[in-house]
């Protein structure tokens, strides 16, 4: 493959990921130029950006989707490739198209391997030829709720219903007997329409306590594929995934190597350019079915940056240049244990209902084992438009247990205050016997998670604490009110009295 | 010389009350009610937003922050986020008149966002978590539930409508020892 | 050796290095007591650890260097062990002994090893009956010019003095001359008699444009003794280091095999106890000679942790416990390439002369690849009686050049207003041609640094912009003035107004 | 309607003139002394303290603090560090008036510490660079150099004194032309 000059990118995409594909095209001296719709000017991925311009209104169906307006942003400021991130643009073949036939780099995998994987059916078929084993269910996408039942009694409930051009875990539902499906059809079918455009919708059998094992790879469109070995996202709520870790604690040597490399085996049957995962199931009995294949960034990337000591956008730059691999498979080792924490704006207590607000406080965790990615800054109105992912945590220890501690100590480090967040969702899934076991199933959250555990009690040290706190703020508050002085500047003379008498000097 | 105040602090319903004691010389001494008089050193830092407590040697690094309501205040402390209630004496007193008076509720929107779908009527009972309409928000379908078990008075939306936080979708009387 | 209950540490330091020495320990479940002078009462070590005590006044010497008050406190407050960070009492056999008399342990070496090394020369003494090579110079301490001049005449012109007690750079002089000994002599004598209690100073050969390379090392006290390789440190202002990396850019496999043989044969030669770090003086010519063993954490000891994955203060806690070397030397490899900035409070146009002040902003720089370990807060005072270092940015990358892209790009990110600091110096840094090809020595600063360089007219785009900024920031505070409202409060109407401009629908 | 505003801004001794220009409409223009006018798109972010801009398209992200003194300005571009001062067209004229009468100048502590030795008499003759005395300050000894020229005219210091920063020691006269 001849090299292509990519030396100003478009990276089309908001939030925490843009502004690490922009933290990393600048680390190669790459010229990054961000787009934003109106609401998003103030977003952190547009001040960090060398160039950014303005794509159209709030709705992403009207700025972050509108492919053409992208191609002609990118044209008329001179960027010779387009990163599109995850969601949005990155998995639509044809805007790669567009963008081939603009003659602009679409940093990702050529559009027939999109279109192939990113319909269930094709995929489900190419994996049959290829040996790669797949879950039973439909052969056709399904609308008509009658046909649907037919399909779900010859499968054996439960059954999933599942978006056809779905992805990040939207579009999916359990269905447990015939009567829920009506409902269940026409709910799939309106998210799947309203997230993707296409309400086709198939069915398959549901896996009972399966855990979400995925693998990482690289391919550069001629035929070589690598795998970055696996990670686990069996954490998840509303199907969509809230902790990964790598390696995964369910994997022996045996099974990892039979994973991974049926992963390099999907890879290869569509001669995969670029970064992409492969999804699998695993049942109770540890068999693995190819669930889907996933043509772009994960989000939960970094843990595999972590483990196996590489940079992910950097090789999708590099390959995307048509230099090749920039590893070779005997190279790549796990090296220790690193957990994903995906913060979002929403309420655990109340079912994880999004949240939106101004960022008041946002000091992340430091310190050693600890990567922060984050979309946000204090002062940022989070706006209701889009994801509500913030940031993630990611720790790195030198194996799972203290990668679960290192965890615990970053997430209490962790100031986040403005609209509600799912910290303590975090904090408690750290200390659920099935988690630190390794033994937890994508069930996890319904079946282990209580709302009513956040209003445990708090230790009588920690609550008197509160207490004297939130009394001493309120005196400080009406003091303030009284001279006129700014709250945060009252306080000093309380401080040095303090001092003077633990030092017993007064 | 000590000067006192008195405080009611709200968290989730449970009450508590604590008297801050300032001393001439600046010592400072906080009395919950289920406690004697403690000597407490406390600094605030960064920049205001967090107080440094020191009780008995024990260290604790409380994050505040203001919220939009009235005496609301969000507090961090060990990883646990809480939301609490400032209250002087007369307000709390004349809280807790009101709250026992009111059997009903209503049932506003958390988040702005779009009525997909109705799945109660006016005059309809329903129990404690029973589906009564779909809001879409931030892309998810969300399923808003019955907070109690009682009949539905009133339904302000409809299908279709857009909404904003605080909005009330529903009007609900909660059934007597439900 | 027998296991050691170690269930709760007194950190016996402050700044970064105690912050990262409690995150170490409470990740492993101990507990954490800090101990203050008085006005770090409000200093993040403070903040964060479990229990804090005051140990007396601002001066070290009353209150960080008393152990006897640590010792109190230790046992009133039922501190197991001790960890003493480094500089302070870390290395002051003395307090090791003490500790060891009080039931505590302290996490280091055995108090002999201490003595012997941190005497320059018995340590000399030591290596040239071990086989290490040593440079040539004084056999004891000098305090008569006269005497010094003989010496210094016979070892050969430039010679250095150094305080024997000395140590992390301070207290050494070149001499070029003999006219230059008296005045020098007398300065390195008080400066050793001020910062470690001792004056005495001795002589050795003056290596010109030398290479610092240091190798870290573990024993368990019981002869086993393993390496995680090298770190370069000759990017120095004042004999101290500033910027520092692993692996070296100097070192050849033979080189690096055979200096981090020494340094295990070092360590061996004292059955060493702990983590220590043997520092080397690489010649131009490739020959290495014994420097100095430091035998506690390294400042830079972070950089070592991200190249070999390991954790340096898990490894005290552990060997302290009596539960032996927590790595083989075969597991222990080099991957990718790390780098420490250190962030100084100093001004580096005006000779890296310290500074103080009210920490006004920090906004620490995240994403791949970057850990910061920091001492500081926003709304921090920054004391004048400690040492002026503020946080410590590391990054990794896969390889040198992404390390050093890496770091710029952070180094850009970082955000730290109030006391002057040295970030626009490490990037400067970053810029040198000798620093890119990885042939700097410790004369880098001196010979190549004109503070001059920091007043180059900026980029025509980026002086507009900074000129256009603080006009506008001018017209909003007249604005807020007038208005009486808050300076953050009153732009937004240009925001918005702006937004409605750029999308045309004013 | 555009209201004009006129800044002088001096960055250590170069001064600009700024003119902002803001619209009825909520438009910003800024003219800099040596090109014409600009439209600027500009946000407030991080609670205020950064200036996000945006001219033709190019990104520029600026902290700014204030100082301490009259007009100080700190500010950080693209990981550059400057030290503004901003004034009105009249202070800049009245400081460019008193500097050119001053020939001589004064040597001030730049951060609190303690003399432990002089090197220099009033009087004496001294070039730019000469070592004058040392500060010990943060455990480090710092030679504190003539910044030109020329003659000392008083020492204000003496061994063993603490200073605090901004205490005058030494005043000197600038030889002429040196």
């Amino acid at each position: 493959m001849s090299e292509r000059k990519i030396t100003k990118v478009l990276v089309a995409n908001r939030g925490e990921i843009a502004v690490r594909v922009i933290q990393g095209l600048r680390e190669m001296g790459v010229r990054t130029v961000a787009v934003h719709s109106t609401p998003d000017r103030t977003a952190l991925h547009v001040l960090v950006a060398d160039e950014a311009y303005e794509i159209g209104p709030a709705p992403a169906a009207e700025s972050y989707l509108r492919g053409d307006v992208l191609i002609a942003t990118a044209k008329a400021c001179g960027a010779d490739a387009i990163h599109p991130g995850y969601g949005f643009l990155s998995e639509n073949a044809g805007f790669a198209r567009q963008c081939e036939a603009a003659g602009i780099v679409f940093i990702g995998p050529r559009p027939e391997t999109i279109d192939l994987m990113g319909n269930k059916l094709s995929a489900r078929h190419k994996m049959l030829e290829s040996g790669v084993p797949v879950i039973p269910g439909t052969e056709a996408a399904v609308r008509d709720p009658e046909v649907a039942k037919k399909a779900a009694a010859e499968i054996g409930y439960p059954v999933l219903l599942k978006a056809a051009a779905g992805g990040g875990g939207k579009g999916m539902r359990v269905v447990r007997e015939p009567a829920e499906i009506d409902t269940a059809l026409r709910q799939t079918m309106g998210e799947a329409k309203a997230s993707f455009g296409d309400d086709a919708v198939f069915i398959e059998r549901y896996i009972e306590n399966p855990k979400h094992i995925e693998v990482q790879v690289l391919g550069d469109g001629e035929g070589k594929v690598i795998h970055l070995f696996e990670r686990e996202c069996s954490v998840q709520r509303r199907h969509q995934k809230v902790i990964e870790e790598s390696p995964s604690p369910s994997l022996t040597p045996e099974l990892r190597e039979a994973i991974c490399s049926a992963a390099v085996r999907t890879a290869e049957s569509v001669n995969y350019l670029g970064a992409g995962t492969v999804e699998f199931i695993l049942s109770q009995d540890k068999e693995f079915f190819f669930l889907e294949m996933n043509t772009r960034l994960q989000v939960e990337h970094p843990i595999t940056e972590m483990v196996t000591g590489t940079d992910l956008v950097r090789a999708q730059l590099r390959i995307a240049r048509g230099q090749g691999l920039p590893y070779t498979q005997d190279e790549l080792r796990q090296r220790g244990w690193a957990i994903e924490f995906r913060i979002y704006a929403e309420d655990p207590a109340k079912n994880f209902m999004p949240a939106i607000g101004r960022i008041n406080s946002h000091i992340a965790p430091s310190g050693p084992g600890v990567r922060v990615d984050s979309g946000i800054y204090e002062g940022f109105d989070v706006p209701i438009y889009y994801d509500p992912l913030l940031a993630k945590l990611i720790v790195w220890g030198e194996d799972r247990p203290q990668a679960i501690a290192r965890g615990r100590r970053a997430l209490m480090e962790y100031t986040l205050h403005g609209p509600g967040h799912n910290i303590p969702f975090h904090l408690w899934a750290l200390e659920r016997p099935r988690f630190i076991a390794g033994t937890y199933t994508t069930n996890f959250i319904d079946e282990r998670f209580d709302p009513a555990e956040f209003q445990d009690p708090l230790p009588d040290d920690d609550r008197e604490a509160l207490l004297t706190a939130a009394a001493l703020w309120e005196a400080r508050r009406r003091e303030a009110v009284r001279t006129g002085d700014s709250p945060a500047s009252t306080p000093s003379a309380w401080r040095l009295d303090a001092r003077r008498r633990m030092t017993g000097n007064s | 010389m000590w000067m006192k105040k008195r405080y009611v602090l709200d968290n989730g319903g449970e009450q508590y009350t604590a008297e801050v004691a300032t001393h001439r010389d600046g010592r400072i001494a906080v009395k919950l009610d289920d406690g004697g008089p403690r000597d407490v050193d406390a600094c605030w830092v960064q920049n205001g937003r967090a107080l440094s407590l020191r009780v008995d040697g024990r260290m604790h690094l409380i994050d505040l922050t203001a919220t939009g309501q009235r005496g609301g205040l969000a507090a961090t402390v060990n990883g646990r986020h809480l939301a609490l209630t400032v209250m002087d004496e007369l307000r709390a007193l004349a809280q807790r008149s009101v709250e026992s008076t009111v059997a009903g509720g209503t049932v506003a929107a958390e988040i702005p966002g779009v009525v997909v779908s109705l799945a109660v009527t006016a005059g309809q009972k329903v129990h404690q978590g029973d589906a009564m309409l779909v809001l879409e928000a931030m892309k998810m379908q969300n399923e808003i539930t019955a907070p109690v078990t009682g009949t539905i008075d009133e339904i302000r939306v409809e299908v279709g409508q857009s909404v904003s936080t605080g909005d009330v979708m529903v009007m609900m009387t909660a059934e007597v020892g439900g």
